[in-house]
This record gives structure tokens, C-alpha cells and sequence, in this order.
């Protein structure tokens, strides 16, 4: 009976083994290193002033980074789904490249205009905003990575909203900004809720660039960096774990609450 | 009331060029085309919804084609109903009096005037995925006709239907359209629902428009193969057409000559309704010009109906009932004899 | 007339204006830093011979990677494309993780599992493979981190293939392995091809985890980093625009053949 | 050939329940039922391409339950064709051969043999997406065909067709079903084409099988109102069946009485199809028991026929021709008779 089971099913058997490698090549070192963690060191270092400090730094910087990619990315984003025009893959391709992009070079590519003594960098010195070692720096970095994710999730929202419906809309009286606000927007509201999340946790787990444009203040990516340099894989592990612990709850939570509404 | 002309809009694949044609004030008016012939791109055209290439299309004596859609008074249902899925039957049917900015008193008294001439009242609070396909679309038509619309865009309402909520919805819109009167334009591809509803057809297709007529005209007295074949007309024969020295016109094909009423000469098409048909066992004598011995040579059942092909030569196909059929115990290879009117030859 | 244009698009007047700035800010830095780059230092560079073989560790070792991650992955995209299993969803969930994890956080993961003193870095340590300061450590933190991107491609390409195709193809006398190397495979193939190219040019562009796990051998990011903490950001800068070069190179070259087929 | 004993199946959203049916070698037997009834997933469960949840399905004398279904030597084709695309039509037609390892010799002798049959030799290296609907189907056709199947499941073949490449298919069908002569399970839910087509229907409705028949027990004798409205019986009635002291049944509605053939007693349904009914405008002196005096309410136009709705009371529909139509001059408001055989009536 087994023994039938097992031939008939032979492909399906093959592959949940393959993919099992690959599941728990993922799992295991991230359950191992939160189930492993002794709880009383992750105590401490719960209440270690300057882990917490670098956290919630993280947290707001890529909050931040967030709102203002809400901001700019979801109108380009219903643009993308709804216009034709020439060069529009082109545009596409390019707005998907910090994806791709070393993250180190990344960071120089914005230190080249965002530092001190560089176009924007200098306009925006004029009126006191620095982005070298600064909040705005990390915002910047976390920005540049992770937009895309937000702008191609949004546009894929967009697409699934028939059109149909924004022109039936119109014809019953609805300018177009009340079309997209009334009809648009509600209807596509959970791919950009689920774009704005990835786009918030890739913020959080940017390193490379912030690296690069904001050493200090540090964020936790980089004060896991800073402890493990310093002092070694010991201390630097409850900092990590820690931080993976925020951004899964984070994520999971949001998640939920997203699915929930699905319901 | 709508004036169309010379419209041309661009599909991408194809154009749909030179489309002129009038509705005037209450008028219902169908447009009849096969799939992808462009009749969606038409409504959405006189609605503002699609670009146009060139043209003008004037509503109430005004040119419109500048004035964006939600000035125009233009209200549209489309063929899976569009309703807003994130919004309650009732917040659907007052989406547009909600944007009029109508006093609650107001928007009130028209959604209970249209909840009961639609019988969607216990509809409501609804949501539109939990509605039947004939109430879903019930529920469309009562959102457009909620802003008090002057024209009434219809793109294939009763498509997606099943056969017996698509004669429901029928009558219903012909019963709408009678207490209303409001000036209808209705796209489909379904022949028979053309000239059930409309007061006009317009016939479309391979990118322009073919025919504009009553459905008598239409069904009657096709001005092309392409319009003969979406009338079902199913015998339809290219031959020749003289005028005898007696004066009958004749319409020769495959040895056998056909009488006609028309009077048209040289090579032509000829059209025969096959109900315009009569079968019989023995020849009949009466004033039909048009009277051939044949056989049987196919039999296509539609249950109520059937379709039997009789060779003369030429095939031609006659329409009988299952009475008749049973009666005349009908059967492939049977000898027998059609007759028909001069009348109904139709050479064009 | 213009005017009027304007009054009547006025809402995707403002989209264009508020995309346009978030367009630039991702635009501006790449193309201003591979623009205002001096050629004679770009061929210096080219030349020295450290860059080229950081360069091309890189994209061997991405391209192992990704090797790797296709023959793991893609069984296990297919089975989630196909398969309905209670805690589906949960699973698909975790295979993200890699995307949201802090990239030092994940270094400091696979360093307690593939360290030299931990589980599987024992073992593979006994067979003369070690993770620490190597290219097997390159290749397991760029795989960690960029295989999500791959299962999620190629899972979206069997989804789009029809069911009902691989039915035919049964009824039609092909066992499970025929109609999914006969059917399935070949019509996801663009999917995971793009799948492929975005988990190599995803591995390319790590730097945290491959920092913790190996900093030597230098990868490119590595190297950026490196130089630019050791000489400043004049050193830096022609790696990183090489580096960026590179990436772009690789992965418009793929795209575009991916496109290419599709017509 | 088959053999269907209570087979169940999960749909999801609802169980199909008791499945029981028997098709013998070389039937067409076509299962009829609404959209969403579950014939897909019948025909699936027959093919091993569905988990069935309980039942017996037995194909040529063998439990084959458990069997896979490339070994099963059943032939399925789709709605959509299901055309691989990314193979010529060539490829998709010898696919079945080539993973039988046939020799080159043996696949292009069946290949000329099918394509040749159902002349499609002239698309042999086009992709599918350059056909035409018609043309998809027959390719998917000739490729279940081509592995020479011992059953073939078609799952609503026709539908996505326009009419008149629909009417043409189902020729095809019926003509290829009488060379081959292969035991065929067709799905649909169009009435016509399983009356056109079947030897045998099955009407599935509500999760269960409600009638197995010959297309005239389905279309004369419905056992439930489901399949009365599925037939398109348009005059369905709730009443009261009595034997009359003269011999006579009884069918008593709103105050008129149909005399019926049938002797069922008690509260039933009686059905009356459209086109037993004769309309005139004087009273017939006929052996028609059943001639009734009313005023024609609704008129509802196909083209070739019409139905008349006349209220007795209750009310009747009648199917008219054009031709009698327009002689009789009929219109709402008129006052004709109406004339039906006592066998008319079915009651059940």
C-alpha cells in the first residue's frame, strides 16, 4: 500500500525532498540561533541602553523611508499600471536596479550627491540637513534600497483593479482624483499595505549603504557589525537575535493583520 | 439625441473607421457584431471613456468629443456587471448621487424609487460577490440609471447569463425601457436578443459599420453576406440573376431557378429564410412561385425546432417544428417537396 | 488649449511630478556616478588586478549560488504552486524571511550553523569543507539571502501554467516526470530564468552576511568597503562604478535576452 | 463500458453525491447540467485526473480507482482546447505517440490518418495561438484522438464557439462519432446540443444526478422540475391531478382543467412544451382534448420563432413560426384559442 503510494508518487516525493533542503537551510539557522539564545543574556541585552537606542533608531529611520516612499512610489506605481508609453519597460527595468545594485556601491553612488560637498548634499546644507552621519543619511540609504519593492507591489495592485471600474465611476460623475481615491485606492489598498511592510522590513535590514552614508548614529544592523568586530561572535549574537526577534514579530503582526481583513 | 460621425477609433490590432449613425430622443437602439468587433470601444468612445482618432460625436445637439465623461450625462453597464466590489449594493446604486453631493432626503428618495422598479430593495446590504449573476446585473443598471442618465450605454448586459435569467432580464429591460424611455444604445452579438429589443439594429463588423435598420430590414432584406450569416439566415447562394421575357426575375444557381420579387440582374447573392420555407410530401398548389422536389440530406435538432436540409440542388435549409416534423415523419434520404414565395428571395 | 490639457489632467500631472522625483532620486546617483567617472582612473582600475578578482569571485560565487538555489528551488516552488497543504501559507511565509532578515543578523545565523565549532560546519569541516573565510561562506550567505527571490519567480511561472495542460498531458500517457519536464518546465521557463537572474544579481550585490561569514576571500562589495575605509571615497568610488557596471551589464544583457524570446 | 457506482466527489463548496451511470461501448452519452454543476470534475474523476472521495468507477470490466491516469486509455478534451502552447500542432497532435516511443514510421501514419479525418493538415506547423476557435478545437480533438483512446471525455466542446462554427463542430462530431464509433462522454449545458448529439442524457443538478434518459424521455417526460426547466419547458404548473368519473385525467389549475393522458394523482407538476401547442384564431374541431379560449400577454421574438404568451388563466407559452406569426396577425391583447393533445400533458 505504502509501497504503491511511494511509486505512484514518486516525483512529488523527490521534490518535497529537495525543497525540504532548502526550507530548512532557511529555518534552521534563524530557529536555532532564537530557540538556542539564553534568556538571560538576551535580558541584558534587552536592557542594554545603547541595543535599544539602535533599534527603535531603526525602527523610525525606516518608518520614515517608508511614509516618504508611500508618498512618492504609490502615484508613479498607478502610473505604471494604468499609462502606456514608449521606454515604459525601461523605466520599469530602472526603478527595479537597487535591488540589484552592491549595496556598498550603492551607498557611494548617494554619498557622490547626497555628501557634503555635492549637489544636493550642499543644497540641503544651506538649510542645515546633512546626510552624511546623520537620520537623514540612514533614511536616504533605506530609501534607495528598498523602494521597489514597495512601487512593484503597489503597481501589481493596481493592475489586478479593473479599470472598468474607474470608467464606470467616471461616468456616474467621478473626477478622476475621486475615481483613484474612491475606487483605485480602497481596492488596491492591500497590495500597497503589503508593499509598504516589505518595504519597512528591507529598510530595517539594510547594512551596505547606511554603512557607507551613516556610520553614526548607529542602526542595529550595524551595531551587530560593531560587536562582532569588536567583540566577537559571543556578543554580538543576543544583539542579533534580538533584532531578528523585532523584525519577525513586526512583519508577522503586520501580516496578520493585513490577512485578516482579506477575511 | 446622439449623432456619430465619421468615427474612427484605433484597437490597437485594427480600426474601426467611418462609423456614422443617429439615435434620436428614446430610441432604442442595438448594435449587433460578432466578438472583438469593437462594439465596447464604440459605448466607450460616446461615453468618453476611449480616445477617439477622428470624428465627432454629438449629444443633445452638442459636440462632446472635449468634455470629459463625467460631464456628458452618459451612464454604461458593461457585460460582468463592474460593480464595485469593495462597496454595498446600496452604496453601489448611490455611488453617483453621493458625488452630486445630493441632500440625504434626496439620494433617499431615488434609491428607493429605483430599488422598486428594479425589485432590488432586499438587495441592499449586500455585498456584490454575494449576489446572483441576474441580480448583480440588476444591481448595475439600477447604478446607472440612479444619476437620472440621457443616454443609456448597454455593452452585452445579458451576455453572461444563463439562458433563463437572460429572457427575464429581457422583458425586464423592455419593460424599463417602456416606463422610462430613455435613449438606449445596446451592444451584443446575440442576434435573436437584437431584434427582440431594438427599435433600430446597427450591424458591425470587420471595422465598419455594415447595416443601420429596423429589424425587419435586418432580418429580412440583409445588403451583405456578412449581415445575412449574423441574421442566420442559412441559405444563402451566389448565382445569377435575368429577367425572363415574361417578366418574372429569376435567380439561377446549380441548374435550378428560383423566382424572386426583387428585380436586380447579373451576378448576385441571393438570401432565403429557411421558416420562410415550407416542406411537404406532396407538391402543393397554391400562389408560392417557388416549389422543388428534393432530399433529405440533414437534419440539425433544436429541440423545439429542427433544421432540415433538402438537396434540390442547391442544399437549402428549411425550418420546421417538432409537430411538423413527427408528423411528416421526416428522415434523411426521404423525398420531398419545398415551397416558397417569390417574396421570400431576397437578392441583394 | 494647453490649459486646458492641463486643467483636465491635472491628477496625472501630479502623479508624473511626484513619480519624477522618486525616478530621480534612484536614477541620479547611478548614472551621475558612472557619468562623472574619468575614464583614465575606470582603466587603472580595470587593471589592478585585486578589483578583477574580487570581481570575479563575485560573480562565480553568486553564480554557484544560484546554481544551487535553481536545482533546490525550483522543485519546491513548483510543489507550492501545485500543492494544497494545511500551514501552506506559514511555509511561504518563512521562504521570505532571507528578504527581511538584517543582513548581519543573517551572517551571525549561518555562522552558528556553519561555524567551524557548530552542527553542520563539523561535519562538513570532517570532508575538508570549511565556511569561515572561504567561498563555500560566500556562497552559503549569498544563497541564504537571495533565494526567496527565485522561489517566488518561478512559483508565479508554474502558476500561470494551466492545470489543465498537465492533465492533457496525462490522460495522454505522460507519467508525472514527462508532463512536468514536458509541460510545466518549459512553459515556466521564462519565469525562472528571471528568477535565476534576479538571485544572481541579488547574491552580487550582498555585503552584511557575506562580511560576518567570509570576509576573505574579498568580494566586490567587500573590497568597496574596504577601501573606502582604508583610503577614502576617491579610492573607493571606480570599484564601485565598476561594480556597477558590471552588475548592470550582466543584468541587462540577461533580461534582454529573456524579452527577446518572448517575441 | 463505464460504470459510475455512488461516486462521490469534494468539489470545495459542495459534495457531488451518488453518482450512479452505465455507458456502453460505443454510446455517446451526454450529461447536461448548469455551469458550476460539476462536470468537469466528473469528467476528471473518470480520467484519474480528480481524487474522488468514495464510489466505483469501472472502465471496460476493471476497478480502475486506483489506476493512473496515463494508463487508463481515456482521451479528455476541454472546454479551451487546452492546446500545449509552446508545441506546434503537429507536436501537440503526436505528443501522445511520441511518449508512447512509437516508430517514426507507425506516428506519421496516424498522423495523416487523423488530420486527414478531420482536415486540419494544412495548420500541421502553425502554433495554436494563430488559429481560430474552430480550428483549436479539432486540433484538440485529433490529439485525443491520436493515441486511439478506448473512452473520450469531451467537457463542453462547443461552448466557447461562435454559433455558426458551433453548429459546424457538432456535425463534425456526431460524423467522426459514427466512423470511430468510440464510447463518448460529452458535458454541456446547452440543451440543444445534448438533444443534437446524445443517444443518452444524464441531467446533473444541485449535487446529484436528477434523470438518466433518451433525449425524448428528457424532453417529453421530465421527472422533477429541474429538468423540466432545463429542457426549456417554458409551461410548468403546481396543480391538483384527478381522475374524473368519466375516465378522464384531470389537471386543474387556477380554474381551467387540462385533460391529461397520464393518470397521476394528488398535487403534482404538469408540463406542457411550447411547441405542442397550436395557436389560431377560431376554435379547431380537432381530437385535441384541450382547446381554451385567451388573450395573448407576451410576446417574445427569436427571429425564425416566437413564443406567445396567452393567459387562459394561468398563463401558456406557445411556439410560433414567423410565417404564423405574421399570417395570424397576432399581437398583445388579441384573443385567440389555444389547442393541445391530451398527451401533451406530462405529469409528474
Amino acid at each position: 500500500m505504502i509501497r504503491k503510494w511511494i511509486t505512484t508518487n514518486r516525483m512529488t516525493l523527490t521534490f518535497v525532498l529537495l525543497g525540504l533542503v532548502i526550507f530548512l537551510f532557511i529555518v534552521v539557522p534563524l530557529g536555532k540561533m532564537i530557540l538556542a539564545s539564553d534568556p538571560a543574556i538576551l535580558l541584558d541585552t534587552f536592557l542594554d541602553s545603547e541595543v535599544m537606542r539602535s533599534i527603535w533608531l531603526t525602527l523610525y529611520a525606516a518608518l520614515i523611508a517608508t511614509a516618504v516612499g508611500c508618498l512618492l512610489g504609490v502615484p508613479l506605481a498607478y502610473l505604471l499600471a494604468r499609462a502606456n508609453f514608449p521606454g515604459k519597460r525601461l523605466v520599469e527595468g530602472l526603478i527595479d536596479i537597487p535591488i540589484v545594485v552592491p549595496h556598498t556601491a550603492a551607498g557611494i553612488a548617494l554619498l557622490f550627491v547626497f555628501g557634503r560637498n555635492f549637489m544636493v548634499g550642499k543644497a540641503f546644507g544651506a538649510i542645515g540637513i546633512q546626510f552624511v552621519d546623520s537620520m537623514a543619511g540612514i533614511v536616504i540609504a533605506m530609501l534607495f534600497v528598498s523602494i521597489p519593492f514597495l512601487i512593484d507591489s503597489a503597481k501589481e495592485g493596481f493592475r489586478k483593479v479593473d479599470v472598468r471600474l474607474e470608467k464606470v465611476a467616471r461616468s456616474l460623475g467621478a473626477s478622476p482624483w475621486q475615481a483613484f481615491f474612491r475606487i483605485s485606492l480602497p481596492l488596491a489598498w492591500r497590495s500597497i499595505v503589503a508593499g509598504n511592510i516589505m518595504m519597512w522590513a528591507r529598510g530595517i535590514s539594510e547594512f551596505g549603504a547606511v554603512l557607507i552614508l551613516a556610520y553614526h548614529p548607529m542602526i542595529a544592523p550595524v551595531l551587530v557589525y560593531e560587536r562582532f568586530e569588536t567583540y566577537g561572535l559571543d556578543y554580538a549574537r543576543p544583539v542579533a537575535v534580538l533584532l531578528i526577534m523585532v523584525c519577525l514579530i513586526v512583519f508577522i503582526a503586520l501580516r496578520m493583520l493585513v490577512y485578516q481583513k482579506e477575511k | 439625441m446622439i449623432k456619430i460621425k465619421n468615427l474612427c477609433v484605433d484597437l490597437g490590432d485594427f480600426l474601426l473607421y467611418d462609423i456614422s449613425f443617429t439615435v434620436s430622443e428614446g430610441e432604442y437602439f442595438v448594435v449587433l457584431g460578432p466578438t472583438g468587433a469593437g462594439k465596447t470601444v464604440l459605448l466607450e468612445s460616446i461615453a468618453g471613456l476611449y480616445p477617439i482618432k477622428s470624428g465627432e460625436i454629438w449629444l443633445r445637439g452638442k459636440e462632446v468629443v472635449r468634455l470629459e465623461p463625467e460631464k456628458r450625462g452618459v451612464s454604461i453597464v458593461y457585460q460582468d456587471h463592474a460593480l464595485f466590489p469593495h462597496l454595498s449594493v446600496k452604496d453601489n446604486v448611490i455611488f453617483g448621487l453621493r458625488l452630486r453631493k445630493e441632500k440625504h432626503q434626496e439620494i433617499k428618495v431615488t434609491l428607493d424609487w429605483i430599488t422598486d422598479l428594479l425589485s432590488i430593495s432586499h438587495l441592499l446590504h449586500r455585498k456584490p460577490e454575494t449576489l446572483s449573476g441576474g441580480e448583480r446585473q440588476k444591481v448595475a443598471l439600477a447604478r446607472a440609471l440612479s444619476t437620472k442618465p440621457k443616454v443609456l450605454l448597454l455593452d452585452e448586459p445579458l451576455s453572461a447569463l444563463d439562458p433563463e435569467t437572460r429572457e427575464n432580464l429581457q422583458q425586464e429591460l423592455r419593460q424599463l425601457h417602456r416606463v422610462l424611455n430613455i435613449t438606449t444604445v445596446h451592444v451584443t452579438h446575440d442576434f435573436e436578443e437584437a431584434i427582440a429589443l431594438g427599435h433600430r439594429i446597427a450591424v458591425i463588423g470587420e471595422g465598419h459599420l455594415k447595416q443601420v435598420g429596423t429589424p425587419e430590414q435586418i432580418f429580412r432584406q440583409p445588403n451583405s453576406e456578412f449581415v445575412a450569416r449574423f441574421a442566420m439566415t442559412r441559405n444563402i447562394y451566389l448565382g445569377e440573376a435575368v429577367h425572363k421575357a415574361n417578366g418574372d426575375n429569376i435567380f439561377r444557381i446549380e441548374g435550378t431557378e428560383f423566382v424572386s420579387a426583387a428585380d436586380t440582374e447579373g451576378t448576385c447573392h441571393a438570401s432565403i429564410r429557411p421558416e420562410d420555407i415550407l416542406i411537404s410530401l406532396e407538391p402543393i398548389r397554391s400562389s408560392a412561385r417557388n416549389c422543388f422536389p428534393g432530399t433529405i440530406t440533414g437534419i440539425i435538432d433544436k429541440g423545439a425546432t429542427l433544421y432540415i436540409t433538402v438537396n434540390l440542388p442547391p442544399d437549402i435549409s428549411c425550418l420546421v417544428t417538432r409537430h411538423s416534423f413527427e408528423e411528416l415523419e421526416l428522415e434523411e434520404g426521404k423525398r420531398v417537396h419545398v415551397t416558397f414565395k417569390a417574396s421570400a428571395v431576397h437578392l441583394f
